[in-house]
Parts: structure tokens; C-alpha cells; sequence
């Protein structure tokens, strides 16, 4: 169960996370260029610490697919899904990993915002699911994923 | 490869014959041991050496599962229970936060290990075995050890009372095979896997009743 | 030379669900060989779909995707013996696409 | 919901453990089956379809000719009746020894170089690939090896007597882990490999592909590994040992069907 208390600083952890990654609304970037800083952010702590601009959400409206347990940390089928209209992209991302964010998807008239893929994880982790909106909201679904045996090992 | 073509022809041969002779079939042990000579080689630290069998391994894989004739396994079992050293300084537990890390640890003595000594040795249980009750990933091929002392009212295991349940689990420890002539369980100390410390840990683990086994 | 991918594209009602496999190490550059050497990064960057030759989604990852990596995803609209093309690119520029027909 | 029921489950078995575990199981069979559409493994197919048809060795030609056991150029339904005997090399043969022969006699290449090259290097990648596709040809069918030639016979009891062989600092066997039904290894269930231990378990799941490593494991790297594991010396590639324990568990299998190149931890 979820505390309010712990939903807020969730949320305000995410928060963090997401203005570092330059992904929240008014770190405007260009579509196609590789947003390495984002995927080099490594350190949780120093993420925690920066209280960021705007608050993401938790939203029933998001979906953030995985299974509760994986065997092998190497490969974890996650996905990140919205059913909402103005959709921009879709995020996943492992809390613990030495870079929080995996993968980030455009979504396009063309195609629906739903995206699967398969992930390494080094230890169980929190993984999330962020929807960015058209409208500036950030809306997200978490879920834990325990991990029997890490995947990110020498 | 050309050795053991020899050898079934001649044991080909002999089984032809065996009708009017009552031979038997072909000498498989002779072949299984030529087989094995010819398709091992040495790497790292396992050398083929380690395909000699002892009286215990040959008896045992003979019975292919089954036990060996009762004097057989008597014998495996005195000469078991003779080889078991007891600690040198008569105190037979350790720190169970180590013995907890060996047990965790299922490395050693694999050919991409780097030494065959103790200290490179972990202690396999959780392979077998369930330890305690928060580690959900251990093997079912041993029992469940999770309350061993505390199911076997061991209160201090260097007390007078606890001793013959303790000189019991150090020799199952040391050498398996002094109560099972064919256990599954390596024998730790026989076999030199495990330093006496190390063993000393494991008791414990197993015995202690601060131990997360006994709580 | 890489590998060549395996694109499934199966249509139903007015949508084609995509599933892809791509050959590649993903090499996360934190680990270390036998040597105790580092071995670098080498992993997909990005990856684009295209239908009939316009692109409907583009991606981004980083060396968090596993080995081998796996994608799947729905084209609005496409429909059997539409052409589904995929390209990745990875962080040594390397870069394949290939195409499947959707079923 | 699925709280309150978890909850009820708790209740209702003796301990808490035994709750626990059994959620452990229910979530790793979840896990199995988000993998199972999309294996990986059809990477390595492909590669090595290619591989079966392309022209290339001092001789210059392909693996179309080679002859399974089923006649030159028959790949489908070879697989699950393999190992067997072969008279032209008078041996009985698994499938990766069969390949190193065709790939000698028809393609002009070095057998033994590529039987001493380290799994996952050189042509053994190529094996990879063969193994997967050839194993592939004959998924859904059901294992039948042949028992008919005296050395079939023979090399099935060798490999029986070779799986019980007790040896090592460990005293291991191959029957130390598979030779009872429902056990684990930590948290790995063991196939019982002295008998058919079911459609796609054990003897009938390898090739496969591991999500631990991301690599594809045919069954001799399988077997490989387990002699690791058992603290034995290092098994031959394609050497007698490996091919005695192929025949044992395949006819021991009879009847199972196959699923390689199946997807392992």
C-alpha cells in the first residue's frame, strides 16, 4: 500500500529526475537529436536531491506493463502505455539502474502510444512508465519488479 | 576414439562368442573408463585426475541410484566416519554471518575457478538446501535446514547436552558419506573444500540460535 | 555486418502490431572482460518505423535494452501487404534497416 | 484484489513461507511466458539457414548435401532422431559431431580446429546458428532415436553408466541433479533426464537460447557446462562422453516433443 505521504516525494523524486533528464516541458529539445545527458544521468541520489519544476502525476491512465518478479535481471519485458489523446512520448525508466532512463518513444497520429521492450535491470527496482502530454502534464505509472538474479554483472 | 572402436569390436566379439561360452556382454566398465580417458582434457584448475573414483564413488555409481550391497556401504561409511578430523581447539561453532555468506556462495573448484583453496571455496547449501526462511531462492535436492538447531532443541551448541547433536552435524559436514554411503553432499572437510573455520561458520549458521536459520 | 532483424507485422481491425528482434551486443560499457578490462559501450542509440516509407515513430534508447533487443508497438491504419521498414543506428554510427511486409 | 487474495492464501496454508515460494513460482512463470513470443533464438535461425546454403571452405561448396541421417539434403525430422549411428564414419553421431563431419568432407574444413575452438568464437558461432535452424526444422515433432544398430545399443548403455559416474571434488553426477522428479537447483527446476521428463523439458528444449548471457547454447554447450558444474574436467567438444549422454537422455526422451531452440534463463 501507498502512502500519500510517500506518493508526494515519488513524485517530487520523479520530478527531479525529469528536469535533470531535460525532458520535462521547457527543457524543449529537438526531436531527432540523441539526448545523451539524459541517458548518462547515473547518480539517484544527486537526482533526489534537485527538487525539480513541475510535479509529475500518478495516473491510472497510464500503464506500466512488467512482471512482478524476474528470474533473470538480464532481459525484463517491460512496457509503457496511455490510452489519453496528446500523448508526445513515452518513457520507461528503472529507478536503480546506474542510468534511471532505458528508453524513450515518439508517438506519432501514426502509431498508439503503447511500446514494449525488454530491459536490463541490476537489482530489483521501482520501474516507471511516463507519459508526456501535449498539454505540459506528466503522468506516470509505477510498478516493482524484483529481480533473482541481477543483469548488469561482470 | 580408435581405443575404444577396438574395444567393441573385441567386446562385439566376445558377446558373439558368449552364446556357446556364456561370456557376458561388453566389459562396460572397462569401456566407460576409456570413453572418459578419451573425451576429458585438463583446464584450469580441473585436471582429469579428478575422473579417478574412490571405493565410495565407483560403488555408488555402479548402484546407478539404487545402494550398494550392504557391506559395501558399511564399509563406505566406517572408512567415512574414521577420515572426520574434529576442531583441533574443540570448539565447533563460528560466526553464522559468515557461515551465511558460504552458504549464499555456490562457487569453487569449477575448471574457471581460479584456485582450488578454501578461501575460493563457497559453501553450495543454498543449492540444495533451504536455509532460512527469507531467501526464497535455494534447491529442494537436500532438506530443509531452516530451524535445524531450534527443531533439535539446541540451546548452546558448545554445551555438554548439544554435543552429540553438534559431533553429529560436524561429521555430516566433514564427510557426508559416514551416515549415507552414497549422499549427494560433498564431503567438505574430506575433500578439503572447506577449511576448518569456514566449517566452524557453517555449524553456526546451523546451530546458533541468534542464526536467521533458528529464528 | 550485422545480422538482419526479424519483423513480424500482423494486422487486426485497423491497426498492424509490430514485433521486432534486432541482433546487437547492447554492450553497456560498465562491464569488464577476463582482463579486467572495460569494455566499451556499444549499443543501439535509435530506431525508427516507417510505413510505406513514412516515418510513424521514433525511438530512442540507451545501453539499458537488453542484448538482442525486442520492440513492439501498433501502426494505426496499416494494413496487409503494407510495407514495414525499421532502421537502428548504433553509438559507432552503425546503422541497418529491413523490411517485412505486414501480414 | 489480488492483495486480499495473496492475503487469504497466507491464511489458509500452514506457513508464510510456503505462501511466499509459491507467488516466487507464480511470478517467474509469468515472467516465462512475457519472453516466450519473441525468442531471440529466431535471430540465430536465420543466421544459420544462411550458413546450411552458402558455398564456402577449400571445397567451396555448402551444407545442402550433408546427410542427417535421413538422407542427403534432410534437414526436417533429422533433429529428433539424433544421436545415431552413421555408416559412413561407423560412428554413432549427435548433431554437432554430424556437422563437423559434413562440414570436413563436403565444405573441405578442419574438424578438429573447429571441435578445439571456444564456444561462442570463430566457426563455432556458425554452429550456433546451424544447431538453432536445424533444431528448428523439427520443432513440434517427437523425439524417436533410433535403437536399432548394435553400437545405438551400445552407446546408450555407456551413456547411462556415463550419466550415474560419481567423480570429482564433489562427488557429483549427472544423476546428482536429475535423476529425481520435481527438484531445484536455487530456484531452477531440474528435468528427470533417466526418463521422459515431458514435451519440451529437459533433453527436448536444447538448443536454446539464454536471456542470462544472450547467447544461443546448443547441446553440447549445454553439456559442457553442466561437467563445469559437476567440478569435472573439460568434456571434448563432439567428444564420446557428450555424444553417450545424448543418446541415453534422447531415447530415455522418446516420445517428448520437441520446442528448440527453446528460451532459458
Amino acid at each position: 500500500m501507498t502512502t500519500r505521504r510517500q506518493m508526494i516525494f515519488r513524485s517530487a523524486q520523479l520530478g527531479a529526475m525529469l528536469a535533470t533528464l531535460g525532458f520535462l516541458p521547457g527543457a524543449a529539445q529537438a526531436q531527432a537529436a540523441y539526448n545523451a545527458a539524459a541517458f548518462e544521468a547515473k547518480n539517484m541520489a544527486e537526482l533526489m536531491k534537485a527538487f525539480g519544476a513541475s510535479t509529475p502525476t500518478e495516473s491510472k491512465d497510464v500503464t506500466i506493463t512488467g512482471p512482478d518478479i524476474a528470474e533473470n535481471g538480464a532481459v525484463v519485458p517491460i512496457g509503457a502505455s496511455t490510452a489519453l489523446p496528446g500523448a508526445k512520448r513515452m518513457l520507461l525508466l528503472v529507478e536503480k539502474n546506474p542510468s534511471v532512463l532505458s528508453a524513450v518513444f515518439d508517438v506519432s497520429d501514426a502509431v498508439d502510444a503503447n511500446f514494449s521492450t525488454r530491459v536490463k535491470m541490476g537489482q530489483s527496482s521501482n520501474v516507471f512508465a511516463v507519459a508526456l502530454m501535449a498539454d505540459g502534464k506528466v503522468l506516470y505509472a509505477v510498478k516493482e519488479i524484483k529481480v533473482t538474479l541481477g543483469g548488469c554483472g561482470g | 576414439m580408435y581405443k575404444i572402436k577396438t574395444l567393441l569390436s573385441v567386446a562385439a566379439l566376445l558377446s558373439m562368442a558368449g552364446c556357446a561360452l556364456t561370456q557376458p556382454g561388453p566389459n562396460y566398465a572397462e569401456l566407460v573408463k576409456q570413453m572418459m580417458d578419451g573425451s576429458f582434457r585438463n583446464e584450469g584448475i580441473a585436471n582429469t585426475d579428478r575422473l579417478t573414483q574412490d571405493q565410495a564413488n565407483a560403488a555408488c555409481s555402479e548402484a546407478q541410484g539404487a545402494n550398494p550391497p550392504d557391506a559395501v556401504v558399511e564399509a563406505i561409511q566406517q572408512a567415512a566416519l574414521k577420515s572426520v578430523r574434529m576442531p583441533s581447539d574443540g570448539k565447533f561453532t563460528g560466526d553464522w554471518r559468515e557461515g551465511e555468506k558460504l552458504a549464499q556462495n555456490g562457487r569453487g573448484m569449477t575448471w574457471t575457478d581460479k584456485t582450488a583453496l578454501p578461501k575460493d571455496n563457497g559453501g553450495n547449501c543454498l543449492n540444495c538446501h533451504q536455509v532460512t526462511k527469507e531467501e526464497l531462492s535455494y534447491g529442494t535436492l537436500g532438506p530443509s535446514l531452516y530451524h535445524y538447531g531450534k527443531d533439535r532443541g539446541v540451546l548452546d551448541p558448545e554445551s555438554p547436552e548439544a554435543r552429540p547433536i553438534v559431533e553429529y552435524t560436524w561429521t555430516k559436514i566433514y564427510n557426508a558419506k559416514a551416515y549415507n554411503a552414497c549422499s549427494g553432499m560433498p564431503r567438505f572437510g574430506h575433500a578439503g573444500l572447506l577449511d576448518e573455520k569456514q566449517m566452524k561458520d557453517l555449524m553456526a549458521l546451523l546451530l546458533d540460535p541468534k542464526s536467521p536459520v533458528n529464528r | 555486418m550485422s545480422d538482419p532483424m526479424r519483423i513480424r507485422a500482423q494486422s487486426a481491425g485497423d491497426k498492424a502490431t509490430v514485433r521486432v528482434l534486432m541482433s546487437h551486443e547492447m554492450e553497456t560499457g560498465l562491464r569488464k572482460d577476463g582482463a579486467g578490462k572495460v569494455i566499451p559501450a556499444w549499443f543501439i542509440q535509435e530506431v525508427a518505423a516507417q510505413l510505406n516509407g513514412k516515418t510513424v515513430m521514433t525511438a530512442q534508447w540507451g545501453p539499458a535494452v537488453s542484448k538482442n533487443p525486442f520492440l513492439q508497438f501498433s501502426v494505426k491504419g496499416a494494413k496487409a501487404g503494407d510495407k514495414i521498414a525499421i532502421t537502428w543506428t548504433d553509438n559507432k554510427g552503425d546503422k541497418r534497416t529491413d523490411e517485412a511486409t505486414v501480414s | 484484489m489480488l492483495k486480499i487474495l495473496s492475503l487469504l492464501a497466507m491464511a489458509v496454508l500452514s506457513t508464510a513461507a510456503l505462501a511466499q515460494q509459491k507467488s516466487a513460482a507464480d511470478g517467474i512463470a509469468e515472467y516465462r511466458a512475457m519472453l516466450a513470443d519473441g525468442n531471440p533464438a529466431e535471430l540465430f535461425e536465420a543466421r544459420g539457414e544462411d550458413l546450411w546454403k552458402k558455398k564456402r571452405g577449400p571445397k567451396n561448396a555448402s551444407l545442402e548435401q550433408c546427410d542427417l541421417g535421413k538422407g542427403p539434403g534432410v534437414v526436417k525430422g533429422a533433429f529428433v532422431e539424433l544421436p545415431r549411428w552413421f555408416a559412413d564414419t561407423g560412428k554413432v553421431q549427435d548433431l554437432e559431431s554430424r556437422l563437423l563431419t559434413c562440414m570436413e568432407t563436403l565444405q573441405g574444413l578442419d574438424a578438429k580446429a573447429i571441435a578445439a575452438t571456444p564456444f561462442g568464437k570463430g566457426e563455432q558461432v556458425g554452429m550456433e546458428g546451424l544447431t538453432a535452424w536445424i533444431s528448428a526444422e523439427s520443432k513440434g515433432m517427437r523425439f524417436n532415436l533410433p535403437q536399432h544398430h548394435t553400437q545405438e545399443k551400445v552407446t546408450y548403455e555407456l551413456g547411462k553408466r556415463t550419466f550415474f559416474y560419481r567423480a570429482g571434488p564433489y562427488d557429483f553426477s549427472c544423476a546428482s541433479c536429475h535423476a529425481q522428479a520435481g527438484k531445484r537447483i536455487r530456484l531452477q527446476d531440474l528435468p528427470e533426464l533417466t526418463k521422459n521428463p515431458g514435451d519440451g523439458v529437459g533433453f527436448a528444449a536444447w538448443p536454446a537460447y539464454r536471456v542470462s548471457s544472450g547467447e544461443m547454447w546448443s547441446m553440447q554447450r549445454r553439456l559442457n557446462d553442466c561437467y563445469r558444474q559437476q567440478r569435472f574436467p573439460y568434456p571434448g567438444y563432439a567428444s564420446d562422453v557428450t555424444v553417450a549422454l545424448g543418446v541415453y537422455m534422447g531415447v530415455n526422451a522418446k516420445g517428448a516433443q520437441s520446442v528448440a531452440p527453446a528460451l532459458k534463463r
